[in-house]
């Protein structure tokens, strides 16, 4: 009786079912990083409209984040500054550079300037920006060194893995209040941090049941 | 011979009189072997048939999924409709076949050994189309695999108290396990097609999937004990995979589900309406494949009894439950039952199923009547009827009336229900075709072995 | 009634062949082989023959232990997934229940240990059986496609230390099977 | 099939076996609706269909780009997709120059007042960014008190309503605000001083719009000024003239009231006063323990009203049997009246009783007519209360709020000879709906179109538009500015929070273009005639005004008036034949202006739970006499007209009367509103336009399907769901009320409980003083975003409040008690749907909230089932608006918009807790009591429903906890539920205690 399969068959059939699964693996992986990062746009600079610069604004110049996001402290929106706040400055400063061409015409035009969202939560999310500056977390702790950036990109992926990070442990994280806005803050050695967030948490009432809680996020 | 088959008693042989395996071989390969054009009409007819089904099938699944569940009948409170009736219908139509294999072969049943094969392969295509339902059943079907535990960036894991996570592990776990079991069975069947076929695309094909069979004796030895621990793994499966699916409603807070009672008696229904399955394929099958010497009298005269038995259990559910509502005492439990027996809306529901596994099934204590494979194909199907409406009762007809009177409801199904219903006969219809087509619809090695052993039944004398 | 054509004369021989035509001719076989004091030999047959086994002097498999091994794993990853989902990872209050409310973990735990055990036992006995091997020198012997029909072989492999081509030849003739020949390995 | 078929009508009912049922049952008897109490053949027929419907899916929702994605999700690749597509790149636009003390995200509430029928009643106006979002009752106005009722709350949605009119038309033609002023003035122009201009109004309270008409009458002093208002207040009026010989208005005081009787007044239900009066009647029936004290109400009414649901002791009777009633006691308590006999339905026992216990409570009694009551009764009420002394303590009189009361039929009838006679040469409608509404045999439709010049203000291209060779949109009241005066005479500045949002032009606007003047605006008007007001002190008193929602001490003040001679004498019986039929306005609908508000049609009706129609309702035993069941569709014949109704049995109507509600049967309502219901006013005359005998029913053989959103059929004995007793049953036991069977749970727990040691949120709902107004329902639909689905799929038991008032009838058919039960998610401690929730989309959060996570459900539906209460609902199909639009635009941005395919429920309002939470958070305080309120206990006039930390000892809501009469609903399941309710009481008479007992 003569052979149906050559010698070779032997190999091939065990390396393309080793290949197979090999391939799987790969495959799956490399999407499941592929959509964490590109799905979430982390360190992607994202155009605007009006080509302000946070590393000149908050950087060299050093004004504070709550010249332009007044509402931070008070309210769940940080507040993308309306354009008078611009013209604050830019109505003695720099008059009529090309850069400002956007907020003059919105001026005049009295049409909104129209920002690009960089950092975008799903619609139900609820984020509060005051809860958390009160609370003792860092502007660059979520925002990354933004006094660096010209065109402003997300430092992280905001996902709810991510959130649930801090949302979990937040004596790893929190600072004293005084240096919430200081994005040149470096957190202490991890052992250090511990004990100072700890004490944190104690002194400012942080509920550390409450926050991995799916309605402190989700209504 | 003549004389012979008048000494042994039809329903006494597992295995016709002149078999040897020259003839098993020819007698069940005979189909698969025949050229596409050498095949009959009628299998022709029959896979159109099915095939139609499934594009049914396909389409209302599309429909379903672009419109939403909506285009169901399913309301507050009857929340669950048609998708879990017939999801339960299918799973328990899907035991039988492992059962057959597993349980009878550790009882050293030799009479389950011409019919595990296509049984197994009818669990199969059955799993399919239950495992189906649950997920087409969800409100957002697209993250059905939110139930899988699996690295995410949600930081998440799946609910594991929920008897619905169960349900996924058990019919996975299950599904995976079965086609193992029948995938190695197959693997020596496959071989002797590799060296049966003349086709040269056969010969490969069969080829790799007998993955290199050569039946030495070394192979043999580690294959029948894998095959045994198999057997052995396969058959608390089996008897789990109902029962978990059974807690779905055992383990809830709604009266007529909460009841201890669910498991047996959802795992004896299930062989029960597994064996009527059988005999549904069975009985047509042995005639159109000329199979009566593998398939004998004995067979579905055995199938019939276990039919018998395990209706038997269920109607002894039937009564427990009457018998548990009223020693509850409470008065949900009662209104309950008084409301599945004659509540205005589903009454006729009730009674047909008691009609149907319960009544039906008496003459089956007539040799006559077991013998007589019209007979038990009519009552299969009355059977499977039957087993369909006890889950329309115990599903939909008690979500209807719950606690409070303020929320107690009607189901009306609507096209998109029976589409989806009929539509899944397709997808089994059309594997089921395939199946009888392409591979041995009985194990002929096991056959041959069988053989062997009552090569000499018709040379002795047999008193039995 | 040999076939054995010249390509295949200058070939490495594999083993010598026999074939019988009943389970009990191969099996007698077998033991006078195993008298013979031949140990590297093997069977094939279309079905398994009771105590070929034995008659061939193969000793017991481990697969009982393999499976038993797998299926406690299972059981222990099973039941550890779910405590840890629940009780380290993300505990939360469901429905008033306590974190590690085992009794809900049995089922899961049940399958796991189940699906381990039972994909051990498949996996073994293939790859133990050097299975896939699409290709075999025995494939090309004498009428072997019979062995998956109705055919019984005794094949002793040149590689027993007591294999001489011509003695082992009129050994096997002598068991009157239904013809001899030799398989070459390629 | 289809829902139209035959086999969903029930046969005919036996009642003799209903009643025969009721008796044979021990204890307390409910059940849900006759059919299933009399367990017909038919009704078994009707539930038992198998299965002839098919669902109608939005066929709208196949669009392509669903289809082909949900292609892709058939083939299971969306998860994977979704996962890797970024989101689409969203804008952000902040204000170029941003309005003071605004904050992104920050709500803001303004004071503003809504008028419904003419009376203002004060709300604060939520806007989210500019956009009116929510109406929350103004705690600072009389008419309110911080309640408010579901229509006024629903006004909010009819502001986006993309069915409104937006352009100026001319005969049809689209045309513009300027062309319509110039063809005004050249109208005018042309006319002799104003001989033969008609201004028709409807009830007129705002100031600035009276002294503008009244500026306008003085420049053309020919000209008339009518008005006519389908609900109007006619009889009130002449009762009060009967009386007192002139037209005044009555006040009523509940806080001091022991003793009341209602003569056909649903005081509770309608009515401007209603939030008022509620307020007060339920502040005087909330029992915790056995020593508060209740009033006593006795009421007599031909159908069902909120009112009568809360009697004591309730009669059906006869709109003449009322007055019949009325005379009687009069006569009685010795006034002079022409007295016929006692009325059939009323007992010597029960008259005895009533006139015994009035009697006794001289002082603090009070008797109260309803507005379609006969003016004799009006004037009965006044010389009865006058003859008990209660003038001055629980009732008082005012001048009329409205502005120059004058009887709207005849005013309408009026200008109908006029225009018939040719002498209207411009007619300016200001607001109203007169062709659709206009009594049938004044014909006022085709008189119209005789009118050469015709003006139509009015928010809808409407009947009344379609006939007018003018139509100008109008203002919504959230839209411009304007004034109106409470049903007491408080005066509120209503301030626009929105620009008008469809180019609308308010009723200022039109009588000042009238006057001349077409660029005026509503601010300068209101504010101008207020600058007058208020004079020297006008910059600190109208920002104040403004700011408060009321202007101080407008009030009216009481008058003293005595009664006439013969106030009663000279009003003769007159006797009404066969089979009556009565109109009244549909609860939801009012008088047909919200037929186009979804809220609204899918709103049940308090009693029929029938939503997006109405229905012929009749009691059971005229039922069984006319031999027509529920889906009948019968021609009403009356004084000439006929339509065709569907009939709907309502227990506890007087036999031999046909009630017909007002309001539907629109045609040209808008998408939402039209051709819902049949038109009552196409019977209603203006001579009898409340009550009319000589009613002829003939069934066509045709069914009509309603959609009640309960359908439901249980003879309910032992599940102890409603709990009641009487106040003379608590006294005797004080701590354990038997009828509360009181039931532990816990002892035979197999788990420890969790330990909750922050907050514990808890609710109580007192169902002895809920009136079942639906006030709850709205408020929660409007916070939580909770989308309406269309009569087929509510037919289908889809239906989406979060909160539903069950409706329970104790006792027997004819004379049935009523329950309203409020049920929402009772937050179970151990709540039954979370265990099998496969994902963890329903978990408990830390406080003992249980939480539903939208956007992790995957829709199992496990939950549903599993829930005892069923207070979970399922977007079966996508039901929320997801595309941004007018309608949208409503949508409260705290609360997810749910997507089709997940599970929602009442979540406590956790917006509203997480707000409170942040707040004092960032204050470094803990929360405190009161300072959570939820939608509904913010909205319910009788405060039955408490909310609060149940680990604050001190809360309100863990005091009423503390109440004997407090209990939860199938607490035997061990659900723990965080929400329970107080038993229902009743305060009967001694000596008609028994037979209050006699239903049961």
């Amino acid at each position: 009786m003569p052979q149906y399969f050559p010698p070779s068959a032997n190999a091939f059939l065990k390396w393309s079912i080793l290949g197979g699964i090999v391939f799987l693996v790969v495959l799956v992986t490399a999407l499941a990083a592929y959509a964490r990062v590109y799905r979430n746009q982390v360190n992607v600079p994202v155009e605007q409209p009006v080509g302000y610069q946070h590393s000149l604004h908050a950087g060299e110049l050093g004004i504070d984040c709550r010249y332009c996001h007044n509402s931070v402290e008070v309210a769940a929106s940080a507040n993308i500054p309306p354009t008078e706040v611009c013209m604050t400055c830019h109505s003695q400063i720099r008059v009529g550079t090309p850069q400002l061409a956007g907020v003059y015409e919105s001026w005049e035009t009295d049409q909104p300037i129209r920002w690009n969202k960089v950092h975008d939560l799903a619609d139900f999310v609820y984020f509060n920006h005051s809860a958390h500056i009160n609370k003792g977390v860092g502007c660059n702790d979520c925002h990354g060194r933004v006094d660096r950036m010209s065109a402003i990109w997300k430092a992280e992926p905001m996902s709810m893995g991510w959130c649930l990070e801090c949302h979990r442990a937040p004596e790893r994280y929190v600072r004293p209040r005084e240096e919430v806005f200081n994005l040149a803050y470096e957190r202490p050695a991890a052992a250090e941090q511990l004990e100072l967030g700890r004490s944190l948490v104690q002194s400012y009432h942080i509920n550390t049941n409450k926050l991995p809680q799916c309605s402190t996020c989700h209504r | 011979m003549a004389d012979s088959r008048n000494r042994i008693a039809e329903t006494d042989r597992v295995i016709g009189p002149g078999q040897t395996y020259t003839t098993i071989d020819d007698t069940v390969n005979k189909p698969i072997l025949t050229s596409i054009l050498g095949t009959p009409i009628w299998w022709f007819i029959a896979f159109a048939f099915g095939f139609l089904l499934l594009m049914l099938y396909l389409y209302s699944v599309v429909y379903l999924i672009a419109v939403g569940t909506g285009v169901w009948g399913n309301n507050v409170p009857a929340a669950w409709g048609f998708p879990i009736i017939n999801f339960v219908w299918w799973i328990g139509i899907g035991h039988a076949g492992t059962l057959i294999s597993a349980a009878l072969l550790l009882f050293r049943q030799e009479w389950r050994t011409s019919i595990n094969r296509f049984a197994e392969a009818m669990t199969l295509f059955a799993v399919v189309c239950a495992g189906l339902y649950p997920i087409l059943h969800l409100g957002r079907p697209w993250v059905f695999y939110w139930l899988v535990p699996y690295p995410n960036t949600y930081g998440l894991f799946p609910q594991f108290r929920s008897p619905l996570d169960w349900d996924l592990f058990a019919i996975s776990t299950y599904a995976s396990v079965s086609l193992l079991f029948w995938f190695i069975g197959l693997i020596p069947d496959l071989a002797t097609l590799r060296d049966r076929t003349e086709n040269k695309f056969g010969k490969i094909a069969y080829g790799i999937a007998s993955l290199g069979w050569r039946g030495s004796a070394k192979h043999w030895q580690r294959y029948q004990r894998a095959y045994l621990l198999l057997a052995a793994l396969s058959f608390p499966l089996v008897l789990s995979v109902h029962s978990t699916i059974s807690l779905d409603f055992a383990t809830s807070q709604v009266p007529g589900w909460n009841n201890t009672i669910m498991p047996p008696y959802f795992v004896a229904g299930a062989v029960f309406a597994g064996f009527a399955m059988v005999l549904i394929l069975a009985i047509p099958l042995r005639k159109a494949f000329g199979l009566e010497n593998l398939i004998t009298m004995r067979h579905l005269d055995n199938s019939a009894k276990v039919m018998l038995a395990t209706g038997l259990i269920v109607v002894y559910g039937y009564v427990i439950e009457v018998f548990i509502a009223w020693y509850s005492g409470t008065v949900y439990e009662q209104y309950m039952i008084f409301n599945r027996m004659f509540g205005e809306d589903y009454w006729w529901a009730f009674w047909a199923l008691i009609f149907c596994n319960a009544v039906a099934i008496q003459p089956l204590w007539s040799k006559r009547v077991r013998n007589s494979p019209l007979a038990l194909f009519i009552i299969s199907m009355i059977v499977s009827v039957g087993m369909w409406l006890e889950r329309f009762v115990i599903v939909t007809v008690t979500l209807t009336r719950e606690y409070l009177p303020s929320s107690w409801g009607v189901f009306t199904a609507t096209r998109w229900d029976w589409a989806l219903y009929i539509g899944s006969f397709g997808l089994f219809l059309t594997l089921w075709f395939m199946f009888i087509r392409f591979l041995p619809s009985i194990a002929t090695s096991e056959m041959k072995e069988l053989a062997h052993i009552h090569e000499n039944d018709d040379a002795k004398e047999v008193t039995t | 009634m040999s076939m054995q054509t010249t390509s295949q004369n200058d070939k490495k021989l594999y083993g010598i062949i026999a074939e019988f035509n009943a389970p009990e001719e191969i099996i007698d076989a077998a033991n006078r082989a195993r008298e013979a004091g031949y140990k590297k030999m093997d069977a094939y047959t279309p079905f398994p023959v009771h105590h070929l086994d034995d008659a061939l002097g193969f000793q017991q498999t481990r697969l009982g232990w393999v499976v038993l091994f797998a299926g406690i794993v299972g059981a222990l990853g099973g039941f550890f997934l779910q405590w840890y989902a629940n009780v380290v990872f993300y505990p939360l209050n469901i429905g008033g229940k306590p974190l590690n409310s085992w009794p809900n973990f049995v089922v899961i735990t049940f399958e796991c240990a189940v699906l381990f055990s039972a994909f051990s036992a498949g996996l073994f006995m293939i790859i133990r059986n050097g299975l896939p091997r699409l290709h075999h020198p025995i494939f090309g012997a004498h009428n072997f496609a019979a062995a998956t029909r109705d055919k019984f072989f005794l094949c002793i492999e040149a590689r027993d230390a007591k294999f001489d081509t011509e003695q082992t030849r009129q050994f096997l003739e002598q068991l009157n099977p239904n013809h001899v020949s030799d398989v070459k390995d390629e | 099939m289809n829902p139209q078929d035959k086999d969903l009508t029930p046969q005919p009912l036996d009642l003799g076996a209903v009643r025969k049922r009721l008796e044979g049952s021990q204890g307390k008897a409910y059940w849900r609706s006759l059919d299933e109490l009399a367990d017909t053949e038919a009704f078994q027929e009707f539930m038992h269909k198998e299965f002839p419907r098919q669902a109608a899916p939005l066929a709208s929702n196949v669009n392509r780009r669903d289809f082909v994605k949900l292609l892709g999700a058939s083939l299971a690749l969306a998860g994977l997709t979704s996962c890797i597509r970024p989101n689409p790149q969203e804008q952000y636009t902040s204000y170029v120059r941003a309005p003071e003390y605004y904050l992104p995200g920050v709500p803001q509430f303004y004071a503003t007042a809504m008028s419904l029928g003419g009376y203002g009643v004060g709300v604060l106006a939520e806007s989210h960014a500019g956009r009116p979002t929510k109406l929350e009752g103004n705690a600072d106005h009389p008419a309110s008190l911080g309640a408010i009722d579901p229509l006024v709350s629903a006004t909010v949605l009819s502001l986006y309503d993309p069915d409104r009119s937006q352009v100026v038309t001319n005969r049809g033609e689209l045309s513009d605000w300027g062309s319509f002023a110039s063809a005004l003035s050249d109208t005018l122009s042309g006319l002799d001083g104003g001989a033969g201009l008609r201004i028709l109004t409807e009830t007129v309270t705002s100031p600035t719009l009276a002294s503008q008409i009244d500026a306008l009458l003085e420049q053309y002093p020919n000209a008339r000024w009518h008005r006519y208002d389908p609900l109007h207040r006619d009889n009130v009026l002449a009762g009060a003239e009967l009386a007192f010989g002139e037209a005044v208005d009555t006040r009523y005081q509940f806080e001091n009231a022991d003793v009341i009787l209602s003569l056909g007044s649903d005081f509770l239900g309608i009515g401007p006063g209603k939030l008022a009066y509620t307020k007060a009647f339920s502040a005087r029936r909330r029992v915790r323990t056995a020593e508060d004290s209740m009033n006593r109400l006795w009421t007599a009414e031909a159908a069902p009203s909120i009112t009568g649901s809360m009697a004591d002791h309730r009669l059906a009777l006869r709109p003449d049997e009322i007055e019949g009633l009325a005379r009687s006691l009069a006569a009685r308590l010795g006034l002079s009246v022409e007295a016929g006999d006692l009325p059939d339905h009323v007992s010597q026992e029960w008259f005895d009783a009533l006139a015994e216990d009035l009697e006794a409570h001289r002082g603090s009694s009070l008797v109260v007519a309803g507005n379609d009551q006969p003016a004799i009764v009006h004037a009965v009420a006044h010389a009865l209360n006058a003859e008990l002394g209660n003038v001055g303590e629980t009732v008082v009189y005012t001048d009329p709020v409205e502005v120059d009361p004058v009887s709207h039929s005849e005013s309408l009838a009026a200008l109908v000879d006029d225009i018939s006679a040719g002498e209207v040469e411009a007619l300016v409608m200001l607001g109203g709906n007169p062709v659709y509404t206009a009594p049938a045999d004044l014909s006022f439709a085709n008189l119209l179109s005789r009118v050469p010049v015709s003006v139509h203000l009015s928010p809808y291209q409407d009947e009344t538009s379609l006939r007018s060779t003018w139509h100008v949109p109008q203002t919504h009241d959230l839209e411009a500015w304007s004034d109106v005066r409470a049903f007491d005479g408080s005066a509120s500045i209503v301030q626009p929070l929105i620009a008008p949002f469809y180019n609308g032009k308010s009723a200022h606007e039109v009588v000042a273009a009238l006057a001349g003047d077409a660029e005026a605006s509503s601010y300068d008007l209101v504010r101008g005639y207020w600058r007058e007001q208020f004079g020297s002190d006008f910059n600190s008193v109208w920002p104040q005004s403004v700011h408060d929602g009321v202007v101080a001490e407008s009030r009216f003040a009481p008058r003293q008036l005595s009664l006439r001679e013969d106030a009663l004498s000279d009003a003769p019986i007159e006797a009404t034949e066969g089979l009556q039929i009565v109109f009244q306005a549909e609860p939801s609908i009012y008088d047909g202006r919200f037929s186009n508000n979804g809220w609204l049609q899918e709103l049940p009706n308090p009693f029929t739970k029938l939503t997006w129609d109405n229905a012929a309702l009749m009691s059971a035993a005229t039922a069984e006499r006319l031999g027509v069941r529920n889906q009948d569709v019968v021609t009403l014949n009356y004084e000439g007209n006929s339509v065709e109704a569907p009939v709907w049995i309502q227990p506890g109507q007087a036999d031999n009367v046909v009630v017909a509600h007002l309001g539907y049967g629109r045609e040209a309502a808008g998408r939402v509103g039209n051709g819902q219901g049949f038109n009552a006013y196409a019977l209603r005359t203006s001579a009898r336009p409340w009550v009319g005998g000589g009613l002829e029913l003939t069934p066509t053989g045709a069914t009509y399907p309603l959609s009640s959103t309960q359908m439901h059929h249980a003879l309910e004995e032992e599940r102890h769901i409603v709990r009641h007793g009487t106040l003379e049953e608590f006294r005797a036991h004080p701590d354990h009320p038997e009828f509360v069977h009181p039931v532990e749970h816990h002892e035979y727990d197999l788990y420890p409980d969790y330990a909750y040691e922050s907050y514990a949120w808890g609710m109580v709902i007192d169902m002895n003083v809920c009136t079942g107004c639906n006030a709850c329902v709205t408020a929660c639909q409007s916070e939580n975003n909770i989308p309406i689905v269309g009569k087929e799929q509510v037919a289908i038991g889809r239906e989406m409040h979060w909160i539903r008032v069950d409706a329970y009838y104790g006792g027997s058919v004819d004379d049935p008690e009523f329950y309203h039960q409020p049920i929402a998610c009772m937050h179970c401690e151990k709540a039954p749907c979370e265990p099998v929730c496969p994902v963890g989309a329903t978990v408990h959060d830390h406080e003992g909230l249980n939480v539903m996570v939208y956007n992790r459900c995957v829709g199992t539906r496990y939950c549903s089932n599993n829930c005892p209460y069923k207070v979970r609902r399922f977007n079966f199909l996508q039901y929320a608006e997801l595309e941004e639009n007018a309608l949208s635009m409503v949508q409260n941005p705290d609360v997810t918009v749910r997507s089709r395919g997940v599970m929602e429920k009442c979540t406590y309002c956790v917006q509203r807790i997480s707000k409170a939470r942040v707040t004092a958070g960032n204050q470094n305080r803990r929360i405190l009591d009161g300072e959570v309120v939820t939608a509904c206990q913010a909205a319910c006039p009788a405060e039955a429903i408490v909310f609060g930390d149940i680990n604050d000892s001190g809360s309100e809501v863990v005091q009423t906890k503390a109440s004997p009469l407090n209990y939860g609903i199938l607490t035997e399941l061990n659900t723990v539920p965080r929400t329970s309710y107080l038993s229902k009481l009743r305060n009967p008479h001694p000596a008609l205690a028994s037979a209050s007992e006699g239903g049961h």
